[in-house]
């Protein structure tokens, strides 16, 4: 109960300094547009059946980069008045702190990515891409956890010089990579109005599956990152 | 009664580095301890292990009869560091709500007034901290510190570019806090500010605790009476 | 006395539009090729132009300001923005709406429209950005030296159709500096010129009472840290 | 000749201090490499005609992702201890620090590039990517130069700003988009195997002319973004 | 001889806030000012205008002779701000070799070592500085600022958590300095160290300039004298 009291409260704060006012809907809607206009170049955008296969792809790349973007601020941003120490010095145990802010990162993410999705969808006349949205938000859902939970553990690592060396920050994106591919294989399934099937199966256990290894993984070895 | 304070044998080390060589070390509660020492001394470091922000390398410390990074310890401990802990995005009322909540603070909003209004910012208490000069964002750090009315209170250097008004609030709430049977344990170099507090003082060098005790009278009148008596020499 | 001529200019103008209205859509024929839907024209190419001129300007006391450093410079810069942004909004949507009757869908990438877009993208950016800066003259410097770089992509949008193969139609105008052109009815660009006229002056009643809205705003919030500071 | 002194000697504290702890490196670096890896699974690599047409858009994607992780952190490497002051005041003009600035950037950033070409080369198939590696390489300087320019004015710009880190994409990339484009469209060509000819050359006018107008502009402007 | 700096009628806006009324100023060269003032008086606002970190909204300001962003101006100006302005990730000895090619110091190598050897860093001169504590730090901020024999200091509150050492130190460095010829100007609220060098003192209040004028001889033993007799009353 007060575990969870306290991880809202820190993820209210984080959430409210960003949404302060209603600059980061703003920001990331624009950010939305603007990646979406980059792959207009890169694409041909009337080859209809080249862009549903690239679909998935293109939509989870957005939302690594978004991701990738928003996440390394997160501990970041408790540096400049040594704010992380009065959090850490607190009754807060690491893992509230830490499911805390991994909170305000997924609902950050989530909302670049609900504003994304639409836009992408419209702008590439993907007519079928709302065909099974309840799967395709599971689906979003799952693949940002994951995204998150890494992130944020990485950011909170490169906070801390000594844990720099030793935990390798190069191999935290390449960790993500389960987890974002099977995000794609079944976004672009989804998105091109089929259903999961068969096969796909296992892309969802093992998203499913990555984001609890993981997510455990972080609450167990969390305090040994903010505790030096 | 149990000391406010308990370490014993303990070390830190960065690396191969002693930055504290086997300190052992009782605060009894209710005292006021000046934490003296040199640039480099380890006087953050010990101030660090007490607040729960790392741990010793060796050695045992409890704070209020808890171990350090125990929920009852860090519910009744204020800290002010090297930074002022405080959201530069957030307004001055949002920082101590946020922590008046993370400490369980009854009465969260109306204690989160008293403080606004003792440290003089409620008129500006929905101003962004970002808008505030280096003193306000101080004072505000200071209402942070003693929100939750903490039992123990560890200040790292806490009169730095404070103006005179500010060390005249910042001594009077340390005053109250003693009078209310609090432990102050503050590290400084403004031995003319600490002296008017301090009961016990402890004096750190090179990593060893040179000395602690009572405040020796001499002290009053010569402040650095303490580092050429125990002190090293060089 | 500025309030009421700009009154009286907005005014005008309204009525000058109203029989603009009037002359498009009951004077004038049906276009030989697009039929009915043509008279869309009038109203995406001046709020076009309108919007390049807005940023134009903009961009002109953006570098005023940085070399001068008076706010009045940077007060237009932002009201001809944000009313810039405004018709840049009309201008796609129109175009959307005719690109949805005439190609029969709203959006396509070339270059043109993709260029507008981007156009459209950076000013929305350049307001988002002066709204995260708190303190007045950093915002002014700021803000000035992102509108002179955003400039540079209203000056692609403009040129897009003669430098890429476009879908978007050629230059029906003739205007100063461009060889082709000058292939409209004569009725019509008549008409095409008043309405210009029109979206013009209300353009700039509407960036005035801005500028008077952006002062007063700074005017109240030095006041708040005027009150902050005792 | 005391500018370019002052100009190496801040491009070389960059470097150094970024080599010391290799966190923005590592972070566009792994990135970037994982987004190749990524969309290698995506695309299906027997259509190698799709593969070619895409891959210039597809680099040059990764590179500006990449990019704006090291960008991102110019400025923002100077907050800390309000380093950026001492730099402005002492006897270094604006524009030094500027183009000190630009060139660790444009080194970082080139490094990146080059550990990710052949990468993309190897993991698309793509046997003529390195035929005409000379024009490659002159594009990808010439493209990167431009992403650096404008990257490292915003960076300054957007520094202070609370989303910093979705601002500067927004401001950058619409920006960006003619130097990315033209990169995009000469890579695609020589990736192909194909040389540069007649249409294409206006495109390597426009990079060039954009790298001149872009880098210009900055040094006029740096000056006020530094001095308040 | 010109003034080493001449303020003349100097406003500084924040948006349409003044946070410098009108300050006229001259300090004569080879003098030491004390620029006091409480919290938010506008210290900090001055010396950045004087250091050209930033223009003055109105009015005109020389430093030694020439514009305040000009090379001549800013090569023979020393700095000290809030921050300590010292790269974490760099050695001691390579943010000094920095600051010594940026300022083209004639034989850089040496003048660092010598610098290094002067502050008590040379042992730790390879140590990235995020490992040093607070008062090594600002050490070695001292050594970057007096690297290359400025003719003009800036000083934003210098004496913040220095150990008795250190303050020693960076008083000896003044004096010399001063001795020299050159012109401190120093913010500070610890009065009593900065009335030791003190020969000029100016006091802001809320912007304006209160009194300015050589140090009266009523502030060595009371240091506070100035605010209780120029300082707003409230
Ligand atoms: C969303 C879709 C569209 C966008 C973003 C768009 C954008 C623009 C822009 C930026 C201009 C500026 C002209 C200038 O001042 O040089 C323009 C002018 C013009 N547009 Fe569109 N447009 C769109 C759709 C259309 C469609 C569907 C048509 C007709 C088939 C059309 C016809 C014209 C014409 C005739 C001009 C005037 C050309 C000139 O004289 O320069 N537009 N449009
Ligand atoms: N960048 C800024 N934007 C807006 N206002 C500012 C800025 N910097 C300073 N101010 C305001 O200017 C006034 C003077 O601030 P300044 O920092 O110069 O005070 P100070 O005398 O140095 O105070 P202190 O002793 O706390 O350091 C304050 O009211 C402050 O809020
Ligand atoms: N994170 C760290 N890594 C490595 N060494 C450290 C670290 N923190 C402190 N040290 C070293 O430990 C020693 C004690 O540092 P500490 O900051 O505790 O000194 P201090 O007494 O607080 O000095 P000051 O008065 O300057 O604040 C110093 O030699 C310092 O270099
Ligand atoms: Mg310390
Ligand atoms: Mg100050």
């Amino acid at each position: 109960m007060r575990f969870l009291r306290q991880t809202a409260s820190i993820a209210a704060k984080d959430l409210r300094s960003e949404l302060r006012t209603k600059d980061s809907l703003n920001a990331a809607g624009s950010f939305a547009l603007v990646i979406i206009v980059l792959f207009s170049f890169m694409l041909d955008p009337t080859e209809t059946q080249t862009v549903y296969e690239l679909s998935g792809g293109l939509l989870w790349l957005v939302f690594a980069f978004a991701g990738a973007l928003i996440l390394n601020r997160s501990f970041a941003r408790e540096l400049p008045n040594d704010c992380l120490d009065m959090l850490v010095a607190s009754p807060v145990s690491s893992s509230a702190l830490f499911l805390g802010k991994a909170t305000a990162n997924f609902t950050l993410l989530l909302v670049v990515e609900l504003v994304c999705l639409p836009v992408f969808g419209g702008m590439y006349n993907l007519s079928r891409w709302s065909t099974h949205l309840g799967p395709l938000l599971g689906v979003v859902v799952l693949g940002t956890w994951g995204v998150t939970v890494i992130g944020t553990m990485f950011s909170a690592i490169t906070v801390n010089l000594r844990l720099r060396e030793l935990m390798l920050p190069i191999l935290v994106y390449p960790i993500m990579i389960p987890c974002l591919m099977a995000a794609m294989k079944l976004s672009t399934v989804l998105i091109s109005g089929e259903a999961i099937t068969g096969d796909d199966w296992i892309w969802l256990r093992l998203l499913i599956g990555f984001d609890i290894i993981f997510t455990s993984l972080s609450l167990l070895t969390v305090d040994f990152v903010l505790v030096s | 009664m149990t000391p406010a304070v308990e370490v014993q044998k303990a070390w830190k080390y960065f690396g191969d580095y002693p930055a504290l060589r086997s300190i052992s070390l009782d605060v009894p509660a209710g005292t006021c301890l000046a934490l003296l020492g040199r640039n480099g001394a380890g006087k953050t470091t010990l101030l660090r292990i007490l607040s729960g922000l790392s741990n010793p390398s060796e050695g045992s410390v409890r704070i209020l009869g808890h171990g350090s990074r125990d929920y009852q310890a860090r519910a009744r401990t204020g800290m002010i560091g090297h930074g002022i802990g405080i959201y530069d995005e957030l307004s001055a009322a949002e920082n101590l709500r946020l922590f008046a909540r993370l400490f369980h603070v009854r009465d969260a909003e109306q204690t989160v007034q008293q403080w606004l209004t003792r440290v003089s910012l409620d008129r500006v208490q929905n101003s962004v901290v970002r808008e505030f000069s280096r003193g306000m964002r101080q004072r505000l750090a200071l209402a942070r510190a003693f929100l939750h009315g903490p039992s123990l209170l560890l200040l790292d250097e806490p009169f730095t570019s404070l103006d005179d008004r500010a060390i005249a609030l910042l001594q009077s709430l340390l005053a109250d806090a003693l009078k209310g049977g609090a432990t102050v344990i503050m590290s400084t170099h403004q031995l003319r500010e600490a002296m008017e507090l301090a009961t016990h003082v402890a004096l750190l060098d090179r990593g060893k605790l040179a000395h602690s005790g009572e405040r020796p009278v001499q002290m009053l009148a010569d402040p650095t009476w303490l580092y050429r008596t125990y002190g090293d020499s060089q | 006395m500025r309030e009421k001529i700009l009154y009286v200019l907005g005014v005008a103008a309204t009525l000058l539009l109203v029989r603009n209205l009037y002359v498009i859509f009951i004077t004038l024929p049906d276009e030989q090729d697009q039929g009915a839907i043509y008279r869309i024209m009038f109203f995406h190419i001046p709020a076009w132009f309108v919007c390049f001129t807005a940023y134009f300007l903009a961009g002109v006391t953006s570098v005023l300001y940085l070399v001068k450093k008076q706010f009045k410079y940077d007060v237009f810069s932002v009201s001809a923005v944000e009313v810039g942004l405004a018709f840049t909004l009309i201008g796609l949507a129109t175009g959307s709406i005719w690109a949805r009757i005439i190609w029969g869908i709203w959006w396509t990438w070339d270059a043109r429209l993709t260029w507008a877009f981007i156009t459209c993208l950076l000013y929305a950016a350049y307001l988002m950005m002066r709204n995260m800066m708190d303190d007045a003259s950093t915002r002014a410097r700021f803000a000035a030296v992102v509108c002179t770089f955003a400039f540079t992509s209203v000056a692609i949008t403009f040129k897009a159709i003669e430098w890429w193969r476009t879908q978007h139609p050629g230059p029906v105008l003739s205007l100063p500096g461009r060889s082709a052109g000058g292939t409209m009815d004569p009725e019509m660009e008549a008409a095409l010129r008043l309405n210009y006229l029109a979206l013009f002056v209300i353009a700039g009643v509407l960036i005035a009472v801005r500028m008077n809205q952006e002062k007063r705003l700074r005017e109240v919030e030095s006041l708040r840290r005027q009150v902050h500071a005792m």
